[in-house]
């Protein structure tokens, strides 16, 4: 694992990184009690790839930079500081979700003031949007960055490589993160690619592509924090590539015995991000057990709310349906109307 | 003859075909060993093995171009778009490629390509704004396609067959509410169902309703409701936007003089519109009343939360009421 | 007031919103340097800079896309399609992304981008299938979307303008053969003109035709060819399609009791469809004659050949013909 | 320049090569003349492209091996067979032209017997094809090879890459060859891409990438034919990348003064391939000045004949607007009919 203080880490960073990661866990296995007791339709996991998504977002500034994630990010996105209670809302569609009011599926993450960006399930078109942004930003003298990621089965996408060549041409501020998982649903990343990287495909755009072992949230940290600080300095785009694990089905519709082995699964799920980092952590004295066991208390407590605020928390109305089409008044015909 | 699901009928077809003929090939994201997110394509890579069945990259643009050339060199390929909507990626490819061959060569290249799309949402299927999509009107604007939309297992086997062995580029739409609820009798061998002629399902004397895919069963569950109460509905499913059957639409539409066209998708510029448009050309001085169509509103896409599910989705309740709207006009 | 030609009020519009704000940028494939390919940004890659005014890679996913992300960071981008044929590579961005940003946030994001792209062809134009088309069906389709075609250059500086200041995404349609053939007044100063009502060009009370684009121009040319003769058309030019002004459309539609619905874009499932669809839905207990469509027929394009041209594309002649059968129903 | 008996070739072949490439220019310049005289309202030149052109074309078997040519490649299409007559009745977009009977503009090539595949306008979605072509060429175990080419402004577009992809996935015999002439219409290279290079990509998708002098006839076919080799043998795709010149504006549409200098068009000229590969071939004894001569009014016969010929040919009648829109006649509403 990648040495801490080198990355410019202190115990205490490290401590809450390890808390994020444990929120977003807990969080994301809460989801799953929820879709298994038929209280909400739909779960897609970040289970695996916690060090990735806290390793990136520490190196953030929140409210600042831009942050456009997938659908898996949660820990992104409570990293950047959405609130259990607000990724709840979401996760149950309720009307006061911040990220659609219940119109988006789960894992769509949306957060204005957070500068978080409204997701598409669509895959991998926010790469561009990315671009736009960071053009955005340093053409008014913004020195913010942007963080936007995808699955390496998205990288395929034509979008991706478009991106790819803007950010290069441009050398615009944005840090591109493919978490690479080894599959997109059944279709494992062999048949994605003839090469072993997507962050070997960097080159051709004229920035540098980084591959990180996406399950030390350290390692992951300094590869960001180095990318975060050339962009910042007007020097460009970095594409790092986290190689993670996805340790869970990927959504709670799909069933993943007919394209993964047991075995494989039980293998990866030996280096789950969280054991492996708690361990390092105690090896290093950062965290006893006692600790450990206050963070799981203060973690289940801030599950337990989010879970009961947002189980009691209103739906959308009907009406609700015909609302926020435009942001400009149309000039005739006014808002949208039942199709009868 | 046996029941089956609206589902096992696309996977027979696709299964007899490709035992059928060896240059039937399937390509799509999961098709291979996952069978498909359906699951529609289950146990068609044991069979045919991982050349005819192809788990593609995670790119629709790529699936359909290249399913393109397939074509142009001898191949039958059935494409799948694993949901409508995220055919978008392959909009140019289908507009400006697959379309255009046969007419731009004038005549000197084909290409005969099925492309499946699983599409719609309502109630339950939890979709929300990108996994819901009703597709049907773009693609049915584009000359040089055809597009089709069955709404029973029978004709979604006899269809997909003959999509299939068509050598033009077929859109070939499915509904996701009718995989697991639709089902109806399906002959076990070979028969094919031809892309064009709609079919009327149910006749009577009071209004005429226009539907297709899965808004079929909810027109035909409306007609039997009302029929209760003295409305004769006479119901067209609509199962080919292109070509479209103008004769039979425009006899119906005569016949009671009263016309109610149902889709899910967005009303403006749907493909009611067109229906709506061939009768008041073809029909207008038989008409009794305002045509009416009954349809998804003009918002993105239902929503997730059930609540909008609901409010989006026409249904057998919504349909008879404006039915007997119009009979009583 | 100064007389100008299409092309410059489109240039004007750009150039005197550019001064007025600089969030407002413009992109596109040659419209720097050699200030577009139709040099409606001639000049304004010197006067406002390459920041500003960016020659972009030739890829028009990446136009939209690029352009999303600026208008989400407080620009105010212009995104010019070489071609509207060309959109399509840039169709999943606009129909999934831009149309979608403001509803999918629930008001959280929104999306102030004009896309604009000439459209269109016909006799002289020699654009063939691929520089032809006419697309306004597919985008008006899409929820989340305005989409406008303006005839005279008065409207195209004035919408064009309102376009820009608009917060939502625009498709801004401007059609080939008025570039440099249509004239009219313009203002020098600053005015706009809102997006959606449609405009009464002409009255009269035996047709009703309803056109946009540059087919206003051929309608209100038949219009006064058959007043000669006695036979009185109303036009509507029916600048918005989406929103569309129902209101109007409608009231000139009973006005006359005999409708012609007049565009380039093939016949099926185009946007006569809608529009002959809202007159059966609004108006038809009024009508004395069947709607009637003239059209673009369902065939990919306009060919090449001079010869195709001509009998691809409703004229004047053909306008005036099929109004007058209308009249005489 | 590339020594042309180490690659392989005949005196014979060169002074083929030559006289292919000589008669795509003056058919170019005829065309020129034609549309300044007002007979033809478009024209897309190869003029600068020529070497890079016969060059790769020179590697193909005829008629077995798949081309999809794009609108610049009438140097391609004339030696794997096209006749000038043939390619002439397309530019006049008359009723006999093989690639479209007058329905597309010039440069749209299609020849179903040569297995010139037809062409679209909207640039890069051939390359596409090609993969699929390819796919199915390896499947039916036919060992034919498929050329596919582009612009270096179109090898920015998403379906380059998409189609790079498959093409390493699936190793399959496509040879994408990218013709750089330093523009997109006036859009110079390095507005299209932050790297010098397209052919650097091809190591992003497993496959090699290569550069080579399009000025250089020899070079181009050597590159072409161990591509060819490669593909047959079941080893994949390769990417060239030939550096010419364009010698004229992008199209008779155009006027290149506002974005390109004088000078730099005529240092360009001076290194107009035709007179680089005519000297070469004069200094090495395979072309006096008689013979160059002769071809010359060899040239200009089928170039004469060829614009008489179409000159003369019918235009399609109005009603062929209408026919083959579907090749299995539709069961409802037959042919396409006047949308009035
Ligand atoms: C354009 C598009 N096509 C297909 C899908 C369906 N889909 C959703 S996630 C997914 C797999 C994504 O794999 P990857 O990018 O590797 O991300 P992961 O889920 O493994 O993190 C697919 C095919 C989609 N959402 N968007
Ligand atoms: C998708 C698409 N966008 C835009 C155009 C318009 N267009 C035609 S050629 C061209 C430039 C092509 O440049 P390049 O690919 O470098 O080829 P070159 O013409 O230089 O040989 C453009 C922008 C098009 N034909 N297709
Ligand atoms: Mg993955
Ligand atoms: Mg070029």
């Amino acid at each position: 694992m990648a040495d801490w203080k080198e990355a410019g880490l202190t115990a205490e960073d490290l401590v809450g990184m390890y808390r994020a990661m444990l929120l977003a866990r807990r969080l994301d296995e809460r989801q799953w009690v929820l879709n298994r007791m038929g209280r909400a339709p739909f779960v897609i996991s970040c289970q695996g790839h916690e060090a990735a998504q806290v390793g990136c977002a520490w190196a953030l500034t929140p409210g600042k930079d831009f942050v456009l994630p997938y659908y898996r990010d949660l820990g992104v996105v409570l990293t950047v500081g959405m609130t259990p209670r607000e990724v709840m809302l979401d996760f149950l569609a309720r009307a006061e979700g911040p990220s659609s009011g219940g119109r988006q599926m789960p894992g769509h993450y949306s957060h204005p003031r957070l500068r978080i960006v409204s997701q598409s399930s669509t895959v991998a078109v926010q790469a561009l949007h990315a671009a736009g942004i960071a053009y955005a930003a340093r053409m008014r003298g913004e020195d913010s960055v942007c963080y936007v990621s995808f699955g390496e089965g998205a990288a395929q996408q034509g979008d991706v490589h478009e991106a790819f060549n803007w950010a290069g041409i441009y050398r615009l501020p944005v840090i591109f993160v493919c978490e690479n998982n080894k599959y997109a649903i059944s279709v494992s990343h062999t048949k994605q690619m003839a090469v072993e990287n997507v962050a070997d495909r960097a080159a051709g755009y004229g920035f540098p592509g980084v591959v990180v072992d996406g399950s030390d949230p350290v390692a992951v940290y300094r590869a960001m924090k180095e990318a975060v600080e050339r962009a910042r300095k007007g020097e460009g785009a970095t594409l790092i590539e986290a190689k993670v694990e996805r340790l869970v089905p990927h959504s709670s519709d799909d069933d993943d015995r007919t394209y993964r082995s047991r075995e494989e699964v039980e293998e990866a799920k030996k280096r789950d991000p969280l054991l492996t980092f708690a361990e390092r952590l105690k090896k290093e004295g950062l965290l006893d057990d006692a600790r450990r066991e206050e963070l799981e208390a203060e973690v289940k407590r801030a599950v337990d709310d989010a879970t009961e605020y947002a189980e009691k928390a209103a739906d959308p109305r009907p009406q609700d349906l015909y609302t926020r089409l435009y942001a400009t008044a149309p000039a005739v015909g006014g808002e949208a109307a039942p199709g009868a | 003859m046996p029941e089956k699901t609206f589902i096992e009928a696309i996977h027979d077809a696709m299964d007899e075909e490709m035992a059928r003929d060896p240059s039937v090939v399937l390509l799509g994201e999961d098709v291979g060993l996952r069978g498909g997110v359906f699951r529609a394509s289950t146990g068609l890579i044991e069979k045919y093995g991982e050349r005819r069945v192809i788990d593609t990259p995670l790119a629709e643009s790529s699936i359909a171009g290249v399913a393109i050339g397939m074509a142009l060199n001898g191949l039958r390929p059935i494409a799948e778009m694993q949901f409508a909507d995220f055919s978008f990626p392959a909009f140019n490819q289908i507009q400006s490629e697959a379309a255009r061959f046969h007419y731009r060569s004038n005549g000197g290249w084909s290409v005969p390509l099925v492309v499946r799309m699983p599409y719609g949402g309502g109630p339950g299927v939890h979709g929300a704004l990108y996994h819901s999509q009703s597709v049907e009107a773009f693609y049915a604007h584009i000359p040089g396609l055809k597009v089709v939309l069955p709404g029973t297992p029978y004709d979604a086997k006899g269809m997909l067959k003959a999509a299939i062995r068509d050598d033009d580029p077929v859109i070939f739409l499915e509904h996701k509410r009718a995989y697991r609820s639709v089902r109806g009798e399906v002959p076990d061998g070979d028969y094919t169902v031809p892309l064009g002629p709609a079919e009327v399902r149910r006749e009577g004397r009071h209004v005429t309703i226009f539907a297709y895919g899965y808004m079929l069963h909810e027109s035909l569950r409306a007609a039997e409701e009302l029929a209760k109460s003295g409305v004769e509905c006479t119901v067209v499913d609509v199962r080919s936007l292109k070509p479209l059957d103008v004769k039979t639409i425009a006899e119906a539409a005569r016949l009671t003089g009263r016309v109610l066209v149902v889709h899910e998708d967005n009303r403006s510029f749907g493909a009611g519109a067109e229906i709506a448009a061939i009768v008041a050309e073809e029909a207008l001085m038989y008409l009794d009343a305002p045509v009416r169509r009954l349809t998804g509103p003009d918002v993105p896409g239902i929503g997730f939360n059930h609540v909008f599910e609901v409010e989006f989705t026409p249904d057998a309740a919504k349909i008879a009421r404006a039915a007997r709207e119009l009979a009583e006009f």
